[in-house]
């Protein structure tokens, strides 16, 4: 376990200048998640366009992982579809609970594949202790669209 | 140094290694590794004593009965009370909502006031919470100043006819401040107000004396001072246990049961209710026997020292924010820090990948943390097996994150 | 007779002496031996894996958290319960505070009835007299049969619109009479009143299953069930716990707190405030496990045939009045007695200069001993390590307390 | 450790006929006193004229030992002063607590001497668990002695 696998530059990058670090006029979603045995904290606000979310918010004080993970979600999120979304946090999940000795699984999922920025969570999956930082704003975006619903 | 560095062998988790580097374990302000005698004591209970206590007419159980006794009256004796006045219960938290549910319940009403510091463990602060629910009371909080001590002039002022109970944490776990307790128990006997007093930090690290602190009621845990878990200890001055109601009914605290009412056992035991935890008061007497045998005062000094050293050469790291006290006179061996804009949880994980254990967070105490305008901190803490070198490995920890993180 | 002698040698303590006699250990119900599997487990942790759970950001805390939780899940499911379900504490008598401070303080009011059961132990009713003098509810109490068992009759009259709580002991610590839970529950449920079900003799004995009994709430003990003391359990309905308030408050247990207030953590955590019994819980996964492998049934069985020997030995004894259900299919294995008037006390201590231990006196349960009579019985009890030599030495030692006695 | 010594016929017989079983005409002193662990119970009430005890009675429910202890105790302070009984206390003490092979004390003290049928007590001497039931009706005689003052 390196922590240079933990600690990639995308992360930092997102973790010092995070994106779509703001409110979002009259939401149509709203939630707040947070990590109550580690402090960290993530709001996530949703505008939708139809089924597409049209503006993302993504607000939180906690850890790099789960400031960058926050900030990359968002990203990724923005302008895309319900049915893309789900993509993107089935493939998310997959990417983070697959053990990377699982070399089967591993290629078949090609996890982190079509994920972007977000694959440099990767290496999150090493350091179990982390990784319901990464998994916050991701259950936090869940039910934020279920809010919105 | 104080030499208690053969003291290490006593310790049989510190030969574990932790990602792959011999363990550096810088947590007992959580909780404590635990010595073979402690370990061997309980060991030892079930092959050998186990019974229930008070209860058989048998040998078996009037032996345990007897060692269980035995370890109150050592307990007792290790913070000067009689034994009459201590009960086991599971922890601080416990014994503390004892004292809010016993005493609070019965005798606070709309319009009194609970008088808490804003250093207070949450173990110190729900627990008023809830029983104010019930009572009407209001809590007041009496701030710190710039250098991490009690404010004890706001203290004096807020200290007035409404304040019932002064909860004043005996150590902080976070800013390591040791508070003034017998100052602040003459305070407030002096309006009649009752003095709680939080030891969960204190008991482990430096002698505590109850009758010298005045506190009409104390809480310690083991777990913090080399004893086992699922054991702690509530102190209360005899007259007070004797006249307050018990927070817990059950078994072994009555003296008769009516079927609408009951009548109760002669104190400790009315505190006691049910089967209490007798393998872990056979442990914490072991615990304390450990540490009588090196001795409280080459404890604390022990710490004064190390703790001195981190203050030392953390304090020399660019960036690094110590927030307590800088002088070990007056603190004990909790040392919380941020490094630069690096989250406390980041740094602990790059400590654990090189062995260093270390806490990151509010450490329980969000009103403090809130006050110190930083949500989260790392928390280094020291104890008796820590040395010189476990401070060394911390600052080049420290530095790899400063490292990874690119601070300049 | 099930063989589970082999078994034995898994315990240590049986291998003592008593007054020079082999240890033969009757007195399980107040509180069990501890097989090595146990002893060993708790040990282990503490040489290991010790660290504070929840906590930490490091290696070790996480090995102790995911041991405390596995131990959870495992200890659930032994009761057919999610791991959200479950709550560690103190013990039973802690559980069931928690249930009436957590619960009944909040939600009883004046004209409400808690209705238990004469056969309860001191557990199931001290903290309901506790609660009820804050919130103005009555205690009323079904009676049982003349023989032993829950008069079912009694309990449908007296079960109306104010009874909100019904608690009820799955079986008897002294008469050894399982209740009918299931149909308690049915009956509770349809005016609306939650069960609380008192399972510490139940669960060390027989399978116990939560949703088919319908229990709302159900508290149990590891010491009773061959684990260490210093923990219990209470289970809840999820949407229960859920909505129902925390009775102790502290750390671990909270989302934020607030100078005012607070708010709770997600279940089960909400009911733990804290540290943790975290050794104590590795332990009551051992002996879980130990006593999946054995397999309940098996424990069941073996206790059955002990029960029906004892209660054929001791019922041909002149003068000896057994106070419990003679069939073995509605009774556990608790067997209280007494013999001529030779007072339990003094049956005790004859019977321990031969070995035997046995427990003399109300067995915290007084208002059944009052209903019986009997201020005081003599109660021999089984477990699995028990073997039916231990029935004929009891016998023998039954003879010559009337020898002593020059009972005709 | 012999049953035997335990259980010696005049035990037995204070147990089984209990003397001073009767409560006293307006007592000048009551105490109840209660071994909640074990049950035991034993009401004493004492009447006095000047110093001396003129009446006692001696009322309870437990074993063989506390309620022997009571009756023979009750026997024997019955007409005695205040000193005697004190005395009596004393000696009572001095042969429950002191160890067998103590012989020296033993000697000195000459344990159970002037206790008439008390003396049978000192065999609960060896049964440490039932010390306690001996004493429980002297404790309570001191406490109805001090209510009666
Ligand atoms: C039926 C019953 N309920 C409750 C208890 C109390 O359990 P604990 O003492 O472990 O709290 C006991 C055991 O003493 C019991 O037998
Ligand atoms: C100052 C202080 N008070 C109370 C507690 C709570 O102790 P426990 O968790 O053992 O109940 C702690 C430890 O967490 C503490 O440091």
């Amino acid at each position: 376990m390196s922590l240079n696998e933990l600690y990639r530059e995308v992360i930092l990058d997102h973790y010092r200048a995070p994106r779509h670090h703001q409110h979002v006029d009259s939401p149509d979603g709203t939630a707040e998640g947070k990590n109550p045995l580690c402090g960290d904290e993530v709001t996530i606000e949703v505008k939708l366009d139809g089924d597409v979310v049209a503006a993302v918010g993504a607000i939180g004080v906690g850890c790099s992982i789960s400031q960058a993970s926050a900030s990359m979600m968002a990203e990724a999120v923005d302008g895309k579809s319900r049915r893309q979304i789900d993509e993107l946090i089935r493939k998310f999940k997959v990417m983070m609970t697959i053990e990377e000795s699982d070399e089967q699984v591993v290629n078949t999922e090609r996890p982190g594949a079509a994920l972007g920025d977000l694959e440099a969570l990767q290496g999150v999956r090493k350091f179990p202790v982390r990784i319901k930082c990464a998994d916050l704003p991701w259950i936090t975006l869940e039910q934020a669209l279920e809010a919105a619903e | 140094m104080t030499d208690l560095a053969d003291l290490r062998s006593d310790f049989p988790i510190l030969d574990q290694k932790m990602n792959g580097h011999p363990l550096i374990y810088l947590d007992s302000a959580s909780t404590s590794q635990k010595p073979n005698a402690v370990i061997d004591a309980i060991d030892d209970f079930y092959r050998t004593t186990n019974a229930n206590v008070h209860r058989g007419a048998y040998g078996l159980s009037n032996d345990a009965t007897d060692r269980y006794e035995a370890a109150r009256a050592r307990v007792a004796a290790f913070v000067n009370a009689d034994a009459g006045e201590v009960a086991f219960n599971r922890g601080t938290t416990s014994a503390l909502n004892q004292v809010a549910y016993g005493w609070g319940l019965y005798n606070l009403k709309p319009g009194d006031r609970v008088l808490l510091t804003l250093m207070e463990h949450h173990a110190n602060i729900v627990p008023w919470q809830l029983v104010s629910r019930h009572t009407g009371a209001e809590l007041v909080y009496v701030p710190h100043t710039g250098d991490y001590t009690l404010d004890l002039d706001a203290f004096t002022e807020l200290l007035d006819d409404r304040v019932k109970v002064v909860g004043v944490t005996a150590m902080s776990n976070v800013l390591g401040t040791i508070n003034p307790v017998r100052q602040i128990a003459d305070a407030a006997h002096q309006i009649g107000a009752l003095v709680v007093v939080d030891a969960a930090q204190a008991v482990p690290h430096v002698a505590v004396d109850v009758r010298a602190m005045d506190a009409d009621f104390l809480a310690f845990s083991a777990h913090k001072m080399l004893g086992p878990t699922g054991i702690g200890v509530l102190y209360g001055k005899a007259e007070l246990l004797e006249t307050m109601e018990p927070a817990e009914g059950g078994g072994e605290m009555i003296s008769d049961v009516q079927l609408d009412s009951s009548t109760w056992a002669a104190v400790p035991h009315k505190f006691e209710a049910g089967t209490p935890p007798i393998a872990e008061a056979i442990g914490l007497a072991a615990a304390v026997e450990y540490l009588e045998r090196i001795g409280m005062d080459a404890v604390r000094n022990h710490e004064v020292e190390i703790t001195g050293y981190a203050l030392d050469r953390l304090g020399a790291i660019d960036a690094l924010t110590i927030y307590g006290p800088t002088d070990t006179s007056n603190r004990g061996g909790a040392v919380s820090f941020t490094l630069a804009d690096i989250h406390p949880h980041d740094l602990a994980t790059i400590l654990d990948q090189r062995g260093i254990a270390v806490r990151a967070g509010h450490h329980c105490a969000r009103p403090l943390a809130r006050s110190l305008n930083a949500p989260a901190t790392a928390r280094a803490s020291f104890y008796i097996y820590n040395v010189r070198s476990d401070v060394d490995a911390l600052v080049d920890g420290l530095q790899e994150a400063r490292e990874i993180f690119g601070v300049a």
